[in-house]
Order: C-alpha cells, then structure tokens, then sequence
C-alpha cells in the first residue's frame, strides 16, 4: 500500500514482512528507528515467533546472527557507524562462514570527530567483508532492497548489506509502497540453509584453515559474488513480476543516452543529481547520472557499458580514501581500464553537509571546464582552510584541527544549511 | 555460606565415587566416561599437546551434556587451543553439531543459535558455549554478561587453563598471582603475575543472578559430570568453570594433569561450588589437605617462588588465598 | 553435505585419519604386579581375586577362588596369623584389610551352605599321606582335586593335627574343624584315624602307594628340669592342650604358671583360665618386644587375666613356690641372668617351649635324611632325599604354622602330581611386587576396617566359647570392598576415562582394557591416575 | 515545489509537523517529503525540521536553504537564530506568539512580503484550550491551510487523526479547526484593510 511514511519505518515494515527469525540489534544512531519498530512488532506477534534480542553490542548483534542463522534461521540486523566498525570482526566472519544475514546499514560518517549524520565512511570501510552491498537511492529503493537482499543471501548463502543513508532516508517521510504479505511471500520463499547446526546430522562449522586451503576458499568467494552479478538481474526482473514496479538492480542510467558528462554516485545523492542534470539539460549541457546500486559485487561491465559514449564522468562519493582520494572512483577507473575517459573524483557530503543542487550544478560545468581539482571537495569552506593552515604554521602545538575549525566557523546553535 | 550444604559422596566402596567407573556402583551412579557408549563428542585424532587438560575438560563436559540432553546438543566454541586443536581442515574431532565464529563471541553466538532454536520451538535442543579463561573472562567476556543478563537459554563452560595457551602463554585475567607467562615474566622486582588483579568469573556470574552457576575441576568427574548434567536440567542462562591444567603453559609433566588438578582443589585454591539465582547453596569438601606448595611446586610457573631464596612471603600469600576459599566456601567439613 | 562451504564445513569425526599416535615417545602397557597380601600369604592365596569376587557379593566364586589355594577357609579364617594384613597396602592408608574377617566369612558360608568342590577325572595313582593335620589334609586335598586316590593314615583319634590338639577350642570351634575335614573326605580322601605308621616302606608297599607324604606335626615338647619341683607338678603344654580334648580335664594346682613366651604358652594360659585357675602367670625370659607370640594375643590374654612375669627364669622351685632369676637383654637380644631372684607362688608349672616332630621311625627308610632336631631334609620340591615321598609342616626345617603346613601342602601336592606323571612342576614366574608408592591412593575411598565382635570378657573367663564373632554378610562385603587390588586392574575406568585422546579402549564390562597405540600420544595419564599401579610406561621402540 | 520550514525547540515537535504537513499534502493527492534536521539535539534546544510539498515526485535530498513557509513553533527563537534566512520574496511566515507583529520587532524582516503572508496567533493558547498541554502543531497546521491554501484542512485533519487516534487526535483537530477559522479571519480582515485603503 502506498503510504507517507518514515523511511525507517517502511523498511521495518517491510522486514517484518520478510518473517525474519532472529534479529539481534544494538542502538545507534540514525538506525534506531527501524529496529525500535522491528522490537515492537516482534512484541506484538507481528512477526510470527521472531525472537528480537536486545544486545549489548553490535558485535554481539551481528554475532548473535551468525549462531541464529547456523541454526536455519532467518535473521536480520541494523546498525551505523561506529556501530558497523565494533561489530567489524563478526562481519568479515558471517561472509566467511557463508551465512545469509541481510543487515541493514543506516549510512553515517565514522569520527573522530564524532559526527552522527550521513556518508558512507562506514560501509566504504567494509567494503572487502565479501558482503554483498546494495545503495538505496529513496525509500522505496530501500523497502524493496531489503526484500531482494533476503533471497539474494539464501539464494548464495552470503550475507547481503542493504545501505541507505542516516537520516536523509531513514528520518525521512516519504511516500513509499508498502508492499503486503501475499506479496512477499509469493517473492521470498522458505530460507532453505545449505549448512545447519542440527543434532541429527553433525557437522563442524569454522574450521581453521592453513595456507594450503586458505588461498582457494578465497576463489570461491569471489567466484560467489561474481555468480551474484549474475542473479542479482533476474531476482530484479522477478521483482518486477511480483511487484509491478523496478527496484535496485546492479546499476542503471539516466538521462544517458547522448550523455558525454557521466555524474556517477550512490544512494540519496542520486535524486539531488537528477535535478541538478534536468536543470542543466534544460541549458543544453549534455549530462547524465549512473547509479551504482550494487557496490560489492562491483558491476564492472555494466558500469562500463553504460558509460559508452560518456568521455567525461565524474564519480560522487560520501567518502574519502585520506591520503588518496576516491574510493568509488578508483573502482570506476579500474572499470573504464584502457578507455579514454576523464574521470573526476568528487567528495561530497562528508559528515552530513548537504548536498545542493546548484553545487552540483557548478561542480559538472567546473568539470567540464577542467577547473575541477583532483580530488575536488564539492562546497570546501576555503576560508576556514585557509585560517587553520595560518594558524598552525604560527603556533607548533596546534591542538585539534576540530575544534579550531569550529570556533573560527563560530557554530552557535543550529547552523542552517 | 551458613546455610550452605557440601556435596555428598557415596562411600565404603572400594573406590567409592572417586574412580571414573566402579563395578559396584549401579549404572545411574557411575560416570559417563565409564561408559562403553559414552559420546566421545571430542574424538581421538585431535591436536592437542600430550596431556592436555582441555581436552579431558571438554570432553567430560560435553559427554555429560550429551547424555543428560538425550543427544539433543549444540556446542559453540571460541577461538583458542580447543577450536584450534579440534579442527584444522580436512579434520574435525568432533562429533556433535559444532561451530566456531570469533574468539570475543562465543555466548552470543550460542544466544543466537538459542533463539533461532526457540523461533522452531526446538526446546528439546540443548545450547552449549565453550572457551577457554581468555575468551570467557576477557575477550568474550562482554557478551558473556549479555547472555547471562538476557538470561538467554545457554549453557557456558569455561576451560579456565589461567592464561592465552593458544598464542603462547601470555597472561589472562585468569592467571594466578605470581604465574610465570611469556607477558608476566619472573624477572624484576616482583617475579611473575602481579597479586590483586584478575577476576573471578564464576563469582561475577553469580552477582548476575543467573540460574546455575558452579565451578568444577577434570579432577573430579563425578563432580563435573553431576553439575553439568544438573545445569542441563535448568533452562535459562548457565555457567561451569572448569579448571584445566595445560602441561605447556604450566610447565608441568603431561601426566600429571589430573594430580595439579586435584591439589589445586585439595590446597583450596580452586574451590568447587555451586551456586542457584546468585546465591552459593553447596560446596564439595576437600578430601585430603596439602599446603598450596603440593600444588605450586610440579608447576615451573612457579619455580620463581622456591628460589633460592624461597619467596615465603609469596607463598604465604598464595596460601592465604587458599585459607580463604576454605572459610568462604566452607571447603573443609 | 556437498553444498556446505569448501574447507570451513567439516564432516563429523574426520579427525580419526590424524593417527596423533606417532607422537609418543614413551608408551603404556598393562601389567599385572603381584600384591603384597598375595606375596605375603604362606598357604599362596591369591586373596585378592577372592576380594574381587567378594566385593561383588559374589561369596560362592569367592570361596572357589580361595580353595584353589586353601581347602580350609573357615580355620585359617580364624587361626592364621594373617601376614597378609601385615603387608597390606591399605596399612599405609589407613588400616589393613581384614582378610581373616572375610576368609571366615566366607568358609563359614561355606559350611551353612555345603558348598563343593570340582575334581579332576580319576588318574588311578594312589598317594599316602602320614598325618591329618593341616599339611596332610591340604596335600590330600589338592592331590584329590588332581585326580589322584589319596589315604591318610593318622595316629591320633581324630583329624585335624594341630588344628584340634594345638589351638584351644575358644579359637577354633571343633565343629569347624569337623566340617573342614568332612568336605576333603567327601572328595574321596580316605583317613585312617589311630593308624600309626611305624614302616612307611611296608604300608607304601602294602597299600601300593605311588608316591608318600610326610606330615607328622610337632607333638613332642620340649622339656627342662626344674631343680626341686616334683616332676608330676610340670606339665607340657602339648599333653595339656591334647589333654584338653579329652573327656577328663587335665588335673593341676590352683596356682599355675606357664613357661614360655611363644602363641603356645598363651593359648595354654587362656586355657587355664577357663578352667577357672588363677592367677595364670606366664614367666618368659625376654620382654614383651621379644615375645614371639603375637601382640593381640598377649592383649586378649591380658584382659582376660593373665598375668605376665616378663625377664625372669625359672631357677627353682618347691612345693608351692618357684624362684625366678630376673633376667637382662644383652645387646644381642638374649637373656643373661642378673643374680637376683625372687619367689613366685605356683601349684604347677606347664612348659611351653617348643614342639617337635616324633620322626625317630624314618631313620630307618633309607634315603631320608633325618636331622639333629627331628626335622626331614627336603629339596625344592618337598622331596626327601628318597623318591617319592614328601615331607612338610612342622617336620621340616622352618616356620611352624597351620598356614606354612597347609602352604607346603599345595606346594607338596603340585610336585608330587609332576612326580606322578613324569614332569617338573615349574612355578610360574612371579609377577613384579605392586608396592605402595605405584598406587594412586586419592581414589580410594576413607573406610575404617571392619571390627568383628568379641565375646565379653565374663563369658570369656568362664567358657570355651569361641571369643571372636564372623562378620555378618554386609559388613564382609564392606571389609571386602576396602581392598585397594595393588596391581592389578580392576576395572574402574580410570585409564578410559583420564585419556585425553580417547585412545583407550574398554573392553567391557570386567574385561578390562586395550590402547589404541594410533591415537595414544604416550602423555602417561593413564598410569599416573590407575589407583592401582597397572600400567607402566615404557619406552617406545620404533 | 514548496518548501517549508519549521523551527522550534526540541520536544516540541518540529518532526512531528513537518510529518503531519507531508500527511496531509499526500492526502491530498499531492508529493510530499519531510525531514528533520537530522540532529542529536537535546530537549528545548533550537531545532529544525523540513517539508517539500509538489505536484511531482521529489528528488532532491538538499536542506531547505530557500523556503517558501517558515514556522515558528517558539517566538523565543526569534533573534537567536536566522529564522528567515533564504525566505522566499512572496514566502509566507507563521508564528507561534501572544504577541503582535509589532511587538514581536520582526518588521525588517516581513516588511518586504505581501500581506498576509504573515500571521502570528497563540498556537500555544490554542492547545492548552483543547488539549489541557501547551502543544501547538495542531493550531499551526490548521493556521498553515489557512494562511497558504496549500492543503486542505480536512487533509490536515485526517494526517492529525491518523497520527493520534481517539481522544487526542479530536482535540487536535479541533484545535486546528479554531486556529484554521482564526487566521483565515484574520488574514481576510487584513486583506479587507488593505482593499479598503486602497478603495480610500
């Protein structure tokens, strides 16, 4: 049912309608929204005999799934930020074991300074736990990804992270269509494990494993998250037989078809662009917008494919690689390997700083003009820089860089913008 | 402690209940080791070092646990010398439904694997935590206190072999005071472990209030095995410590495993209890009293301590501890 | 399982293709040790085998067990001195097994209960046995149960030797003694009572007896002159005791003193003093320490009223008094006079110093070799330096007890039936002694040694009645169970159980074990924690 | 597109406005998406919350740096914070006050709007009326329809009964309703003011 709703509380309805067995959380935010709903539908009966377990901590969360879902069963989890980072250990360890926990990731930036509002530090830092990351671009993406994610894992027996960003999408209402039981369960069928913890039939789960087999566990994962790029199209295609509508999908273009300038990005920022490349396209500057909504896999070939008459991209990333630039960039390069291609890395909304329309605007032509610095920081406060570059050449002991930018920026109460 | 009962034993047998097996006890009364058709739920082939006590530990507890869950089991295991020795690929040694995830994880793993059980409404299933002190009481130990306060359906077993055996033998919050490790060198000023730290586990797991909570030495199977069949007759969050000797860490011989396991117990050092809902409701009396020096002197851990010079006010220190445990614990009847 | 995950899923039980065995270096290896009670025990019981079966209230296997080696449980039960318990493990525990108690017990039930014995098929070779006590019964017995015809030929009224006419009734009921000897003549042993033998080698001949064994006993005393005490007033304690058997009781004084410190002097005192005499006094050269007669009987008898006179000698006497010299120990042990003397009032005197056997009559069968002091020489095989005929008991050199005769006649019986058929008897070779530090005592549990009951002191001054009670049948079993089996497995699981490599293999129930060398480390758990010492580690070979 | 902005305090429910302004757009058939200024703010602070109501679907994720409505829940903001910052040249502004405009000394920063599109009346008063709790989102909303004609009261009625069943829900709604009749009388009277001056 189509409805004005909070973002996270569509997804929560929406896992719920996943009929999860186990989910295990820990409270950060901006992911608390959706599991204080998941908790109080699980309390209800809403979610059949879903057991929800109140942890203290997301690396208890996450590991509480790993024993659930050895077990058969369904199991989900939500977390953010730091959160993702403390559980760190047990993400790597649930994609080693092969086990299909979907989990969602309420993107926000990662401190010191400790910051609470969005970008992708956190799933960009475990972007190589062999999960599966999928960008939500609104929050009707977000709902149906979260139902594919569930049999995208148990279809591969991989764990699958669903990202979409803090606050911009989960404190965000928005009309969303909700689908309903009959719905899902004629999508989602019955999780059938490959391995399961069971008295009847023994097995060891975890075993340790030398230099002698370590190197070819390895191979199978990556030729498991190939094979993903593989069915990730038909579990779309399949979603849209059940649905009616198209959601996620590995990547997809708009507004491409003539496009030489290429703007590339993940999650929200997608809707910012495509105003800012409607707006442009009305001046006559010919450019589009490329979603990457499948990030571990990367989709290679369909990235480069959509890209075949763009002579200019520039990549948008909520993240930076410090000491080297981008993160999605360099994926994008490698991905356009021996094309002649400028790609741009541009680093945007770190923190939470709103991205604007007209910033982007500016940013596209400053690229098509070659005045876009490598990499670029869309909207640097350059004054700022400037004021702390001076001060610390004046005084040896400088202290934090923070707390200094803050005072020179004279942040007094809620700064609008 | 003064309502406190001490655990009984069946006398004037030859052996009484102190052998593992004893023809002339009746079935119900001999130990599950004795047993012809006993789990071996750690079975022969693993990679333990000769003699270790961890092995013996967790094959006593599990054995037991098998029996009293009528085969109805499944073991999590954190990292550590048991997880390691037991299944390197291609080989595992056990035989129950078994998994390893993290070193810092192992409760809530098993927590995890409680409430899928619980979503199936498989209560026939019994879940089983085990590492050794550094995944209990260090490491794990966070998720440890969050299994025991969601009171979550859990049995967890500590092989307590006093400090990080699989890395090498580094200190633990388990380790004795004054232990030599390859962390608490016996050299400077004072040789070995430092005396006041660590903690005591079982008494923190008491202070959560949880259903059963006991200690129990592979010295005394028939004391281990009761307590772990009793702790799977109990539903909700549950916890054996079980002292095992490691012959490499201890610096003691391989086959003395079971006699450094015994005089901990009979110093009063490692004192058997057994606790319900946060309160100590029985104790197993020590059968013969040694001083702590029995106990310290097969260990080169300690070999620090007997000089020359003798450091007699170590010893006295450690032989403090043990008068205390006798008087806290009510140890000697 | 070909969908699991390669490499982190593993299949159950797969560890048993790593034979962790060729780790070891040293290996184990059960053994069996020989214990001390067994080593100890003059008539060669394998008392702990019969414990075995005793601690599992299996009594009748018991008894069995126990006359493989001693067809007279219920006497021994009762008359042994029991070195056994003097070299039982458990002493260092906490007390001794009483294995009198259940040996009693056990002959006791026994006789309630009829209890037989198999024989071997018939192997038509006739023995001859010269005298009824206890080496010749034992010698009879074993022989019969052999196969082969045996006749004793006894001198006196009736069987038992020693048995009847050395140890007071008090000690050893008759009717025990009766029903001891009855079993041996049910297994065919025939006994010809008031035969005395004056020409073996006529009566061998007459009776066509293949092979002869000797076992007179000891029934000539000693004797000493006591300068002025009329010679009708001095007694033996030989003719006392045998007197003691008869219908009329032997006539003495109301003062009586007994000359001697040996079992003997005291049996005769205690005898005495049923007879309602008193004060009993017994007058021995040495002290209390050098008394050979056992120290719970000089108790017993002094509870019950007898009086010691310790270092003193019998100088002389008159008609009621007698005068002893105080006596001194030299360094050597050995009483030399001290000079000063003092009387003692006394009716009578009994000698007990000492018996011999009557062997006067062998001297005449040649081949045997009949020595100064009345004893036969024999050979490690209890043969006399003539073929075929065997001596034992107290006519040959050595210790004097019911016990030793009835050890050399099993030992006797075994080499007169290799004599019999042609053959050596070859003992087997005896097992390594299980001493006390190979036991691992900590699994044994606390059990005080059962006490049997004694007869109160009245009724023990004033009767014959036998003065120490049998265990009842709980508390044989309890004594029983107190056995600690050194050196020998006894099937407590331990070794199974301690492995840590599960690599000991249980064979069942009462079939002890087996090591399963692919998956044994050689760690030495295993012996370390057998309580009782039967495995040894030894040196792997590879 | 409009763009909407809401200022307040935290506790006051900023959010909940905001949630309940894109309700009742979406009831009336229109787009619409809300959201806070994602803050960790804590109780009576200075907060923020947003709304973009349009015929078409909305994308962008931007802040509202350029509103077209700023709400006011609490007139104390009013100099602490840039309340009218970006404001649109025909903007319309809504305040919370027992004050006039006058004597709030707001004028610098209206005088340039057309009239009005400027309406300060007790929310505040309104809630205490209806719902016993100084609670002024319902007052505002029923202001907000009136004073923009953006959606439709009942719309802003049924977003307040979907959001609070029973009891309270009514209350708000009827708070909302008297507010929806005060400003729309206000507004026509200087409305009628202005026709009459320039009829003079």
């Amino acid at each position: 049912m189509r409805m004005q709703i909070e973002g996270s509380q569509a997804v929560a309805d929406a896992i719920a309608l996943c009929q999860p067995e186990v989910i295990a959380a820990y409270p950060i935010s901006p992911q608390t929204h959706i599991v204080e709903r998941l908790s109080r539908k699980t309390k209800q009966g809403h979610i059949g005999r879903c057991q929800f377990l109140n942890v203290e901590s997301e690396f208890a969360a996450l590991s509480v799934l790993i024993g659930a879902s050895a077990s058969g069963a369904r199991t989900y989890t939500a977390t953010s930020s730091q959160g993702l980072l403390f559980m760190a250990e047990a993400v790597y360890n649930a994609a080693g074991l092969g086990l299909p926990i979907v989990m969602t990731i309420a993107n926000r930036a990662i401190g010191a300074p400790i910051n609470i509002w969005n970008d992708h530090s956190d799933s960009m830092a475990l972007r190589d736990a062999e999960w599966i990351q999928l960008f939500a671009e609104d929050n009707q993406d977000a709902v149906d990804l979260h139902i594919q994610a569930f049999r995208l894992a148990e279809s591969l027996s991989c764990p699958v992270m669903v990202c979409m960003d803090g606050y911009v999408l989960t404190h965000a209402y928005e009309p969303v269509d909700v689908p309903d039981a009959v719905q899902v369960n004629a999508y989602l069928p019955p999780y059938d494990p490959v391995q399961v913890l069971d008295p009847e039939r023994p097995v060891s789960i975890g075993a340790m494993v030398g230099p002698e087999a370590f190197t070819e566990v390895k191979y199978f994962s990556h030729q498991q998250h190939l094979r993903a790029l593989e069915v990730m199209p038909e579990l779309v295609e399949a979603f849209e037989q059940h649905f009616q509508r198209r959601s996620g999908g590995l990547c997809s273009a708009y507004r491409m078809e003539d496009a030489d300038i290429a703007v590339i990005a993940m999650g929200s920022v997608i809707g910012t662009i495509k105003d800012a490349v409607d707006e442009l396209r009305n001046t006559g500057v010919r450019v589009g917008c490329v979603k990457i909504g499948c990030y571990r896999p990367f989709p290679k070939f369909q990235v480069s494919a959509l890209l075949e008459k763009t002579t200019r991209v520039i990549v948008v990333e909520k993240d930076l690689a410090v000491g080297m630039g981008g993160i999605v960039s360099a994926d994008v390069q490698s991905a356009l390997q021996g094309r002649q291609i400028s790609v741009h890395t541009v680093i945007a909304g770190l923190g939470g700083r709103s991205i604007s329309t007209s910033s982007l605007k500016h940013m596209i032509l400053e690229a098509r003009a070659e005045r876009l610095t490598e990499p670029y920081f869309l909207d640097l406060n350059k004054t700022v820089i400037e004021q702390e570059l001076a001060r610390r050449r004046d005084i040896r002991r400088a202290g934090p860089v923070a707390e200094h930018m803050l005072q020179t920026m004279n942040v007094i109460g809620t700064k609008v913008s | 402690m003064d309502e406190a009962m001490t655990t009984e034993r069946i006398k004037f047998y030859q052996t009484g209940t102190f052998t593992a097996g004893n023809r002339l006890l009746d079935e119900a009364t001999r130990t599950v080791q004795s047993r012809l058709d006993r789990t071996n739920s750690l079975n022969s082939g693993h990679r333990a070092c000769q003699g270790c006590g961890e092995a013996l530990g967790a094959r006593y507890a599990l054995d037991a646990a098998m029996r009293a869950s009528h085969n109805q089991l499944i073991a999590v295991n954190a990292t550590g010398c048991l997880e390691v020795f037991s299944s390197p690929y291609p080989e595992s040694a056990w035989q129950i439904p078994w998994m390893h995830s993290l070193f810092g994880n192992a409760p809530a793993v098993a927590s995890g694997i409680a409430a899928a059980l619980r979503a199936k409404r498989r209560d026939d299933v019994t879940v089983i935590a085990q590492g050794g002190d550094g995944a209990t009481v260090d490491i794990g130990f966070g998720c440890l206190s969050g299994m025991f306060e969601r009171n979550d359906d859990v049995l967890y077993l500590c092989y307590d072999n006093e400090a990080y055996m699989n890395t090498g033998i580094q200190r633990s919050g388990a380790t004795p005071p004054f232990a030599r490790t390859n962390t608490t060198q016996a050299v400077g000023e004072h040789p070995g472990n430092p005396i006041g730290n660590g903690k005591n586990v079982p008494r923190i797991a008491l202070a959560h209030g949880i259903p059963y909570v006991a200690t129990a030495s592979v010295a005394d199977l028939h004391d281990l095995e009761r307590k772990v069949t009793k702790a799977i007759g109990v539903r909700g969050a549950r916890y054996i410590h079980v002292h095992v000797p490691c012959p490499l860490g201890w610096g003691s011989d391989p086959a003395h495993t079971m006699k450094v396991a015994r005089l901990a117990v009979e110093s009063g050092l490692f004192p058997l209890f057994e606790a319900e809902f946060g309160k100590i409701i029985c104790s197993t009396p020590i059968r013969r009293k040694v001083p702590v020096e029995r106990y310290l002197e097969l260990q080169t851990r300690f070999k620090h301590l007997f000089g020359p010079p003798q450091d007699t006010e170590a010893l006295a220190a450690i032989q403090a501890m043990a008068d205390d445990n006798i008087a806290v614990y009510g140890l000697m009847e | 399982m070909e969908r699991t995950p390669f490499a982190i899923t593993l299949d159950p039980n797969t560890s048993l293709a790593n034979h962790t065995g060729n780790w070891r270096t040293i290996k184990p290896i059960y053994v069996d040790r020989l214990p001390p009670c067994n080593h100890a025990c003059p008539a060669g019981e394998n008392i702990q085998a019969w414990l075995y079966h005793a601690e599992e209230g299996a009594y009748e296997e018991a008894w069995q067990q126990l006359m493989q080696d001693n067809p007279m449980p219920a006497i021994h039960g009762r008359v042994c001195y029991h070195p056994c318990e003097s070299a039982c493990n458990r002493g260092h525990i906490d007390e001794a097994v009483s294995i009198h108690a259940v040996e009693r017990f056990l002959g006791d039930q026994a006789i309630a209960q009829g209890w037989r014995v198999a024989c071997a098929p018939r192997t038509g070779k006739n023995v001859l046995v010269i005298g009824a006590g206890p080496g010749g019964l034992s010698t009879a017995y074993h022989l019969a149960r052999m196969g082969h015809q045996v006749t004793i030929h006894e001198a006196g009224p009736q069987a038992g030797g020693m048995m009847r006419y050395g140890i007071p009734k008090y000690r050893l009921p008759r009717e025990i003694v009766d029903a001891e000897v009855a079993r041996i003549q049910s297994m065919g042993v025939t006994i010809r009572l008031n035969s005395r033998v004056d020409d073996l080698e006529a009566t061998m001949a007459e009776g066509r007896f293949d092979a002869a064994f000797l076992a007179l006993g000891a029934h000539l005393a000693r004797r000493v002159e006591i300068p002025g005490v009329d010679a009708k007033r001095v007694l033996d304690a030989v003719r006392f005791l045998r007197d003691m058997e008869g219908a009329a009781r032997p006539k003495l004084g109301r003062r009586v003193a007994i000359y001697g410190g040996g079992n003997t002097a005291i049996d005769v005192a205690r005898s005495v003093e049923r007879l309602g005499m008193e004060p009993v006094i017994i007058i021995y050269r040495r002290d209390l320490g050098h008394a050979p007669a056992f120290a719970s009987e000089i108790t017993e008898a002094q509870d019950e009223g007898v009086q010691f006179q310790w270092l003193r000698r019998i100088a002389q006497g008159d008609e009621s008094t007698l005068t002893v010299e105080e006596m001194a120990l030299d360094e050597q042990g050995k009483p030399q006079p001290t000079g000063r003397f003092e009387r003692i009032e006394a009716d009578s005197v009994i000698l007990a110093l000492g018996q011999r056997a009557d062997t006067g009559f062998l001297r005449r069968v040649s081949g045997l070799r009949v020595r100064e002091d009345g004893t036969i020489e024999v050979d490690g095989t209890m043969m006399t330096g003539r073929p075929g005929i065997f001596a034992g008991g107290d006519m040959v050199p050595g210790e004097q007890s019911v016990t030793v005769a009835t050890g050399q006649g099993k030992k006797a019986a075994r080499h007169i039936d290799a004599y019999l058929r042609g053959s050596a008897y070859v003992k087997p070779e005896a097992h390594e002694p299980a001493t006390f530090s190979r036991l691992n005592t900590w699994y044994y549990t606390d059990a005080d040694a059962s006490k049997q009951p004694l007869l109160n002191l009245v009724r023990r001054r004033s009767s014959f009645d036998e003065i120490v009670g049998g265990l009842d049948a709980d508390t044989a079993l309890l004594e029983a169970r107190r056995c600690l089996s050194c050196g020998n497995c006894f099937n407590c699981d331990n070794c199974y159980a301690v492995c840590p490599d599960s690599a000991v293999i249980k064979l069942g129930p009462g079939k002890r074990y087996a090591i399963n060398y692919d998956y044994c480390k050689g760690c030495g758990l295993c012996a370390e924690e057998c309580p009782c010492g039967a495995i040894d580690m030894v040196r792997e070979v590879k | 597109m409009w763009q909407i902005r809401i200022h307040g305090r935290g506790g006051q429910g900023v959010v909940t406005a905001a949630e309940l302004l894109a309700m009742a757009a979406f009831m009336d058939g229109k787009y619409a998406q809300a959201f806070p200024s994602f803050g960790s703010e804590r109780m009576g602070a200075p907060v923020v919350a947003f709304c973009r109501v349009a015929e078409g679907a909305i994308r962008t994720r931007e802040t509202v740096t350029r509103p077209d409505v700023v709400i006011i829940q609490d007139p104390t903001l009013l100099h602490q914070v840039d309340l009218f910052g970006g404001l649109a040249p025909l903007g319309f502004v809504l305040i919370n006050s027992t004050q006039t405009l006058d004597a709030l000394h707001i004028e610098e920063f209206l005088s340039t709007l057309p009239l009005g599109h400027v309406c300060a009346f007790s929310a505040t008063d309104l809630g205490l009326k209806y719902l016993k709790r100084p609670i002024a989102n319902g007052p505002l909303l029923g202001a907000f329809a009136a004073i923009t004609g953006l959606i439709r009261l009942a719309s802003v009625e049924s977003a307040i009964q979907q959001k609070f069943p029973g009891a309270v829900g009514e209350a708000n709604r009827a708070a909302a309703r008297e507010a929806f009749d005060v400003v729309t009388t206000s507004i026509t009277e200087q409305r009628g003011i202005v026709h009459h001056a320039h009829a003079d």
